[in-house]
């Protein structure tokens, strides 16, 4: 089972099946990976924005879990077949499937997170990470006092890579003498091998790490909060959802907001209104689809006017972040 | 058709059917403990599996590499080894084939049967790894059979992003149209699910099991020796080569079922971080079905049914889909401890008689 | 007797297998400081009766007085209050622990929370002084002579204070020598006052030590009678309900030329240490050659290197003039060697193969049994058949799997498979073990009848009185050699007891 | 420098990595040595896992439970594993399945009735909440601060310290107390502790609810010293390689500790090595196989044929001839 995504939150709450009540006859329903609604990153980002949308338009949502990789075109099947008028596909694995559904059924209209399809029924949403990226690099690359600074990634697939990338550009940005020390666990779902790597790389001398591993990531938090509490000076910069909310201030120096349930809640409101043209959005820092959090009491106000400085060069197109490495 | 009533109702079969009968029954009082409502739960399973020609294809397409595992582990059982190892196997014969779909170009009559060839030998080749050192160095193949998944998991992986990776992707190329199992007619039949032509070759593999176990020379050996090795030596048979040999055949088969999900299903391998389960899964086939070729392909049925009919249950009556491993686990231990069942059966033989 | 004399009093036993009745409402006694001997054919019942006595078994009839007293025997752990010991036909020791863990077992000293091992090693070598049973406490079972072995199960029983010991079976395992060993140790502890129920299949024995016997056919007990008064010849038409004669039935052989022939053999024991020794022996037509020896002289590896089961170290075997050492088991049957194996469950048979199957276990391959290139079954089943009629094996059908034989039964297909491939040289090891006089006849007769017919026969057995009465030679083995050939009717036990422990070597008439 | 840097870190890591080894394979081997396979231990590590997770998590949001609340969890995993091994118990020792297959049935259970659980009790999350009060390392003073060393021993989690003490425990139970003595008879010769009044059955049923209890103290392990929260993938597979460190170590229990050790540093190797570049020279997924591949090698060349019990995975029958 590939693992998709990152990030990470948290809800007890969340209804077992969907909100039942199409007041306006939309409804929408949205196909997960092995880790559900609940996994305290990526697919759970997209479902609080479906949520959301459900809320403010009171209509019918709905998500199946996935219990392998050959279930994903069954899954978006049942909401095709169940004539829902968006189906999203959440996650760069399940690219193939939302292809091929879109394919055998051209009046369906489908979605798809971190990966471009290329069909002209489904809407593609990507995001820009190296963008956001950047700017937390900007942050460590202010911040560090070991000059010694950590990447854990999940798999080593493109859209991780376009976080590395981004990282370790925008720490150079601003220090180029610091070091990037990349770690990949290899998977999505290893808080275990997310605490090893950690503490290795604390060990080693790094007192800033930067996770895009999903819940391997937790593990990298469980590790600073163990050291911190020891007091040691080291930090984690938290990814795709504000995760100081979770592991609270005093390890999370800030985190690389994707904003996955707006382009879900936005994507939907478009079919809503019958505004579904389908095609490629790219948000970026430009579009608010990434960033950093709202509030960042770690973060001294001279080094977020730098942040500031380098969001808005981005934005104008002054700097070009790459997406690989050249 | 006789023959397969009798076959049904004859004891060993029966314990296999009562305990499917205690598992749904538990799994229904767990539902009702959970607060669900099992008739609809039950009710939404088999909708799903079987509500139309789109979901019955898709069922079809979910039953056969459980048939391929379940052949492939009930051969082993059959020779005296428990191949903990279909996992890998299938894998290995993915790979196999994924490489033949990819970077070979022929048509399709020779693509094809190249690939599952191929598929067929790397997971026979797997597999006889543990039937080598079973036989050879006396270690249990339970142990690296095991270990053998991981290996085939990880290797499987480090050889796909060397040679075939699709780029910005994690996962192979697509195989060539000319090495696909499956046809656009087929699908089409089946409301334009995957169903594919595996589950042919999955009924023919079956066939193949029977003779080859029950009909030939070499089938005799392989019983004997799993039956009773020292007898075996004793009669002149190879031991050691018969191990090996057990573990090739049961390799081939899992190694097929892995062709056919590449070949037929996703027409690409990708790069996994964890076990498919069909291997697994195996285990359960070929338990429920008494080792037998007739019994894996009922087993996989109903082990395929109740996978695939999962998500409905969750989707109808919002019983959460682990609860089909609830009920697969339970039916496997109730097979395993069949003395339970026997007793039950003795019981209601008793009752039964009093009453006449 | 009187009651207060009485140890042991069974009252209508009765105990039910399914499909049989093992014990038919049995009542004997045995008196105080009695040695008192079981009786009877193979299956007769005795060893249920005394599992039951020792509380392994239920009766599902009866009563069981022990002093006098009734008592309910639920499990051994009663038995064992009850001073009730028992020494099993097959040993009950743990290989890997040593003589005093094996004594100890159950009934642990403790020194705190742990094994007082010093107290418990004092108390073995109290007992085994006292009765005269020499052991090495620290010892492994495993690496000690079955002599000694059996000497620790009686300790065993005696370190838990049993004044009531049931051996059952004691001598099937021991050389002429330890056979005479135990039997002092018996009058010993009748001496000290414990009471002994001895089960044998052997009168000697029974003559020599014990004062009362009960003979036990088919579940029912036939007579109790006082040894003074009875004699081997009576006790064996009462067990067996008629006359029946020891001697076999066999005409003065007719040796020919030589057809197997080893010469200065050598290999290992699975431990790998030297079992065979430059051992020389020629195997000729026409004759029984009885190998003689206690247990673990080398006398299995002998056979296995015959039969391609274990490779030759150094010198060479040779059949009909051809080089066969280290030649594969496949390979040697097919040079016409046919055998029957010692453990005819684990080597012989495949239990859960039918009797058909089994029967062409050996030539399942030969065209005879195929069609085109598949298993022809139907041809096995006529194979099968005609050998079930020729060698009167009591079966169901062809069809029944192997398991379901009585023993005697599934030996008869052995011999079946093995005669019926008309070898050459047939190596036949402790073809009767575990049967009773009726198997025994029928497979002694069928051996004799291989020899009439000019084939070699090779036949190892434990039980020296089968060797005597079959054999035309006797080679005796020690210590991985043949220490002597002997004429069987010019030699008597003693003699060949004697050289069995290695303590004299007689040079047969052709020596090698 | 380097080197002694990264030897340390090693060590560290191992031990961390190996301690849930070394429960679940001393579990094991309580239940082998008495007769009984027990492939279940990836499910009794599943369970004891999930129970833990649970239960800290419950104790500390909804009781208060501090700093102890993961005590309890252990606690209470360790109950969890004694009673789920019970089953296996009855298969195998009172209804003479086959122990592989009863053990398998159980690892397919633990997994389905553990996120089941989960979702039931959390509304349908498949995984528990990171937990806030997981145990944190005991520093022993003085010979915590010796270089290298004694950060990488003597800086260890509690639970740490436990499994290697009750290594030590063990050794004396097995093979100084009349338990043990007999522990180890019934599974070599059942039939001889039955004859010397030793109930087969019950030591048997002891031995497999130890290693549940054992095994769930592994799976505890895990949840509250390494990934903090419980979900499908927290165990997997080291339920399998505990079993394959109980034969490599010929099932014994300090040889077995020392197969777990080893397994520790196969998995501690794949971050250490990568955090200090060596992964440029070697392929991560070489890495990932280098455990499992070894444990092939080593128990087809070095150990040679391990003598396993006499009577394992032979159901006893009694009266059986
Ligand atoms: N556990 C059992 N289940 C079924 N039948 C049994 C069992 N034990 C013994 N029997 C049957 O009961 C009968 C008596 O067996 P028992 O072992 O008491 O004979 P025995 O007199 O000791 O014979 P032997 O001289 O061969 O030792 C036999 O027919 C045997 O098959
Ligand atoms: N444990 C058992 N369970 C069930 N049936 C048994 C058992 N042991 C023996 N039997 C049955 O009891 C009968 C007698 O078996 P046993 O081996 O004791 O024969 P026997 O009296 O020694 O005969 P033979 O002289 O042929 O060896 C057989 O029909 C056998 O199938
Ligand atoms: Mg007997
Ligand atoms: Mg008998």
């Amino acid at each position: 089972i590939v693992v998709t995504g990152c990030g990470s939150g948290k809800t007890q709450e969340a209804p077992a099946a969907g909100n039942a009540s199409a007041a306006n006859n939309v409804s929408i329903g949205m196909v997960t990976d092995i880790g559900g609604v609940n996994d305290n990153s990526f697919n759970q980002s997209a479902w609080e924005g479906l949520k959301a949308f459900s809320a403010a338009k009171d209509a019918k949502v709905d998500y199946l879990q996935s219990q392998s990789d050959a279930d994903y075109i069954p899954n978006l099947n049942q909401f095709v077949k169940d004539g829902r008028s968006l189906t999203w596909g959440i996650g760069f694995m399940m690219g193939d499937a939302v292809k091929q559904v879109a394919d055998q059924n051209k009046s369906a209209k489908l979605a798809i997170i971190d990966a471009v399809v290329d069909a002209p029924n489904v809407e593609s949403v990507t995001f820009k990470e190296n963008e956001g990226s950047y700017l937390v690099g900007v942050v460590a690359g202010l911040m560090t006092k070991t000059g010694k600074i950590g990447f854990v990634g999940g798999s080593e697939i493109p859209v991780i890579k376009r976080f590395e990338i981004g990282f370790t550009e925008g720490v150079k940005a601003v220090n180029p003498s610091a070091k990037v020390v990349i770690n990949y666990t290899g998977a999505f779902n290893a808080p275990d091998q997310g605490k090893a790597t950690a503490a290795t790389m604390y060990n080693d001398g790094v007192d800033i790490i930067f996770h895009a591993a999903g819940s391997t990531g937790d593990g990298v938090f469980n590790e600073a909060i163990e050291r911190k509490k020891k007091n040691k000076d080291i930090w984690v910069i938290g990814v795709d959802k504000d995760q100081s909310l979770t592991f609270g201030n005093e390890v999370t120096l800030t985190s690389m907001v994707k904003r996955v349930d707006h382009a879900v809640n936005q994507i939907s409101n478009q079919v809503a209104k019958g505004e579904f043209k389908g095609g490629i959005q790219e948000l970026g820092l430009a579009e608010n689809g990434v960033g950093l959090p709202e509030n960042n009491p770690n973060i001294p106000e001279d080094v977020l006017k730098k942040v500031q400085d380098y969001a808005v060069k981005i934005v104008h197109g002054d700097i070009q972040v790459p997406t690989v490495t050249e | 058709m006789s023959k397969l009533i009798y076959w049904l109702f004859k004891e060993s079969s029966l314990v296999s059917l009562i305990a499917i009968g205690i598992g749904l029954l538990l799994g229904s009082l767990i539902m009702l403990a959970g607060g669900y409502n099992p008739l609809l739960a039950y009710g939404s399973l088999f909708g799903k599996a079987f509500g139309d020609v789109y979901n019955t294809g898709e069922t079809i397409r979910q039953i056969t590499p459980f048939i391929f595992t379940g052949l492939s582990v009930a051969f082993a059982f059959r020779t005296g080894l428990f191949n903990i190892g279909a996992e890998g196997q299938f894998i290995m014969g993915a790979l196999a084939a994924d490489f033949v779909g990819i970077s070979l170009h022929m048509p399709w009559y020779i693509h094809v049967p190249l690939a599952v060839v191929a598929g067929g030998l790397l997971g026979g080749l797997w597999g006889s790894i543990a039937g080598y050192l079973k036989a050879v160095r006396g270690v249990h193949e339970v142990i690296t059979t095991i270990m053998l998944n991981w290996i085939a998991l990880y290797l499987s992986n480090y050889l796909i992003k060397a040679w075939l990776l699709e780029p910005g992707q994690m996962r192979s190329k697509v195989v060539d149209k000319s090495a696909w199992l499956s046809s656009a007619g087929l699908s089409e039949l089946f409301g334009g699910s995957r169903i594919h032509y595996g589950i042919v070759l999955a009924l023919a593999l079956a066939a193949v099991f029977y003779v080859v176990l029950w009909k030939t020379k070499q089938g005799f050996e392989l019983r004997a020796v799993g039956l009773n090795p020292d007898a075996s030596e004793y009669a002149g048979i190879q031991v050691n080569r018969n191990v090996i040999k057990a573990m090739f055949i049961s390799g081939v088969f899992a190694g097929v079922g892995g062709v056919c999900e590449v070949l037929g299903v996703f027409h690409y391998q990708a790069v996994n971080t964890a076990f498919p389960g069909y291997g697994l899964m195996g285990i359960a086939v070929a338990l429920i079905g008494r080792n037998s070729p007739v019994g894996a392909i009922l087993g996989a049925v109903l082990i395929g049914v109740l996978t695939y009919g999962a998500s409905g249950m969750k989707f109808g009556a919002g019983v959460p889909e682990e609860l089909v491993s609830i009920m697969i686990a339970l039916i496997i231990f109730f097979v395993a401890a069949n003395q339970i069942v026997k007793q039950l059966l003795k019981l209601t033989a008793k009752n039964k008689k009093e009453v006449l | 007797m009187q009651q207060e004399h009485i140890a042991v009093e069974m009252l209508g036993i009765t105990k039910r297998f399914p499909g049989i009745v093992a014990n038919d409402s049995i009542s004997f006694k045995v008196g105080k400081g009695e040695i008192h001997a079981l009786l009877g054919e193979n299956g007769a019942g005795k060893s249920t009766l005394m599992n039951i006595l020792f509380g392994l078994y239920q009766p599902d009839e009866g009563e069981i007085r022990i002093n006098g007293r009734s008592v309910q025997i639920a499990d051994p752990k009663t038995a064992i209050e009850l001073g009730i010991g028992m020494i099993h036909q097959h040993f009950m020791l743990v290989e890997s622990y040593t003589v005093v863990q094996n004594i100890i077992l159950g009934t642990e000293p403790k020194k705190g929370l742990s094994i007082d091992y010093s107290r418990a090693e004092h108390k073995v070598r109290e007992l085994s002084e006292r009765y005269g049973l020499q052991v090495e406490p620290g010892q492994l079972i495993g690496d000690i002579s079955v002599g000694m072995q059996q000497r620790v199960e009686i300790l065993k029983t005696l370190y838990r204070g049993a004044d009531i010991l049931i051996f059952d079976e004691p001598t099937a395992v021991l050389t002429p020598q330890e056979i005479q060993d135990l039997m002092a140790i018996m009058k010993n502890m009748v001496n000290e006052g414990k009471t002994i129920i001895l089960i044998t299949h052997k009168l000697k024995e029974i003559m020599a030590v014990c004062d009362g016997v009960t003979i036990i056919r088919r579940g029912k007990v036939i007579d109790s009678v006082s040894v003074r008064e009875t004699s081997p010849d009576e006790l064996a038409s009462k067990m067996v309900g008629r006359q029946v004669s020891f001697a076999v039935d066999k005409k003065e052989a007719n040796p020919q030329e030589a057809i197997l022939k080893l010469h200065r053999v050598t290999a290992l024991d699975n431990r790998g240490i030297p079992a065979l020794k430059q051992l020389s022996l020629e195997l000729r037509r026409g004759e029984i050659l009885g190998i003689a020896g206690v247990e673990g002289n080398g006398q299995r590896e002998l056979i296995e290197v015959l039969t391609g089961l274990r490779r030759v170290q150094s010198g060479e075997i040779r059949l009909h003039g051809k080089p066969v050492h280290n030649a594969t088991p496949r390979q040697i049957a097919e040079s016409r060697v046919g055998y029957i194996p010692e453990d005819r469950q684990k080597r012989g048979l495949v239990l859960d193969f039918t009797v058909s199957e089994n029967s062409v276990l050996k030539s399942y391959y030969f065209p005879d049994f195929r069609r085109h290139t598949f298993l022809d079954y139907d041809k096995m089943s006529r194979h099968a058949n005609r050998l079930i009629r020729e060698f009167d094996i009591r079966t169901p059908s062809e069809h029944t799997p192997a398991r379901a034989l009585s023993g005697g039964n599934q030996q008869k297909i052995i011999i079946a498979r093995e005669v019926d491939g008309d070898p050459d040289v047939l190596i036949a090891t402790q073809p009767t073990r575990g049967l009773d006089v009726g198997a025994i006849e029928f497979i002694h007769k069928k051996l004799v009848e291989q020899r009439d017919k000019g084939k070699a026969v090779l036949l190892y057995s434990l039980e020296l009185d089968e060797i005597m009465n079959l054999s035309d030679r006797i080679a005796v083995m020690y210590e991985g050699t043949i220490v002597g050939i002997v004429d069987p009717r010019t030699t008597d036990e003693q003699q060949i007891g004697l050289m069995m422990s290695g303590s004299a070597v007689r040079q047969g008439e052709e020596s090698t | 420098m380097q080197f002694l840097q990264m030897t340390g870190e090693l060590m560290h890591t191992t031990i961390v990595f190996a301690t849930a080894l070394v429960f679940a394979s001393l579990g094991a081997l309580y239940s082998e040595r008495a007769g009984v396979a027990n492939i279940a231990l990836e499910g009794l590590m599943t369970v004891g896992a999930f129970t833990a997770a649970i239960v800290t998590y419950f104790v500390e949001t909804q009781l208060g439970g501090g700093a102890v609340s993961p005590w309890i969890g252990f606690a209470a995993a360790v109950a969890a594993g004694t009673i789920f091994a019970v089953p296996h118990a009855v298969a195998s020792v009172t209804y003479k399945a086959d122990q592989i297959v009863s053990g398998v049935a159980l690892n397919f259970l633990a997994i389905g009735i553990t996120i089941y659980l989960c979702k039931v009790i959390l509304h349908g999350a498949a995984q528990t909440p990171t937990l806030k009060a997981v145990f944190t390392k005991w520093d022993i003073p003085f010979l915590s601060e010796i270089p290298f060393l004694g950060h990488a021993v003597f800086s260890a989690y509690p639970t740490s310290y436990l499994a290697f003490m009750l290594v030590a425990v063990s050794v004396f139970v097995l093979y100084k107390t009349p338990f043990g003595l007999r522990l180890r008879a019934v599974g070599e010769h059942p039939k001889a502790a039955d004859s010397m009044a030793i109930s087969v059955s019950k030591m048997r049923y002891m031995a497999v609810m130890i290693s549940g209890a054992l095994a769930a103290m592994g799976g505890a392990t895990v949840t509250l010293t390494t990934t903090s929260n419980f979900s499908h993938s927290t165990i997997s597979g080291q339920g399998y390689i505990a079993l394959a460190a109980l034969i490599f170590g010929k099932w014994r229990p300090v040889a077995g500790m020392c197969a777990a050790l080893f397994f520790g540093i196969a998995s501690a190797l794949k971050s250490v090595f990568q955090v200090h570049g060596i992964t440029d020279y070697i392929p991560v997924d070489f890495i990932y196989i280098f455990p499992y591949a070894l444990t092939i090698l080593v128990l087809a060349g070095f150990v040679g044929r391990a003598v396993a019990p006499a009577a394992l995975g032979k159901p006893y029958e009694k009266g059986q001839r």
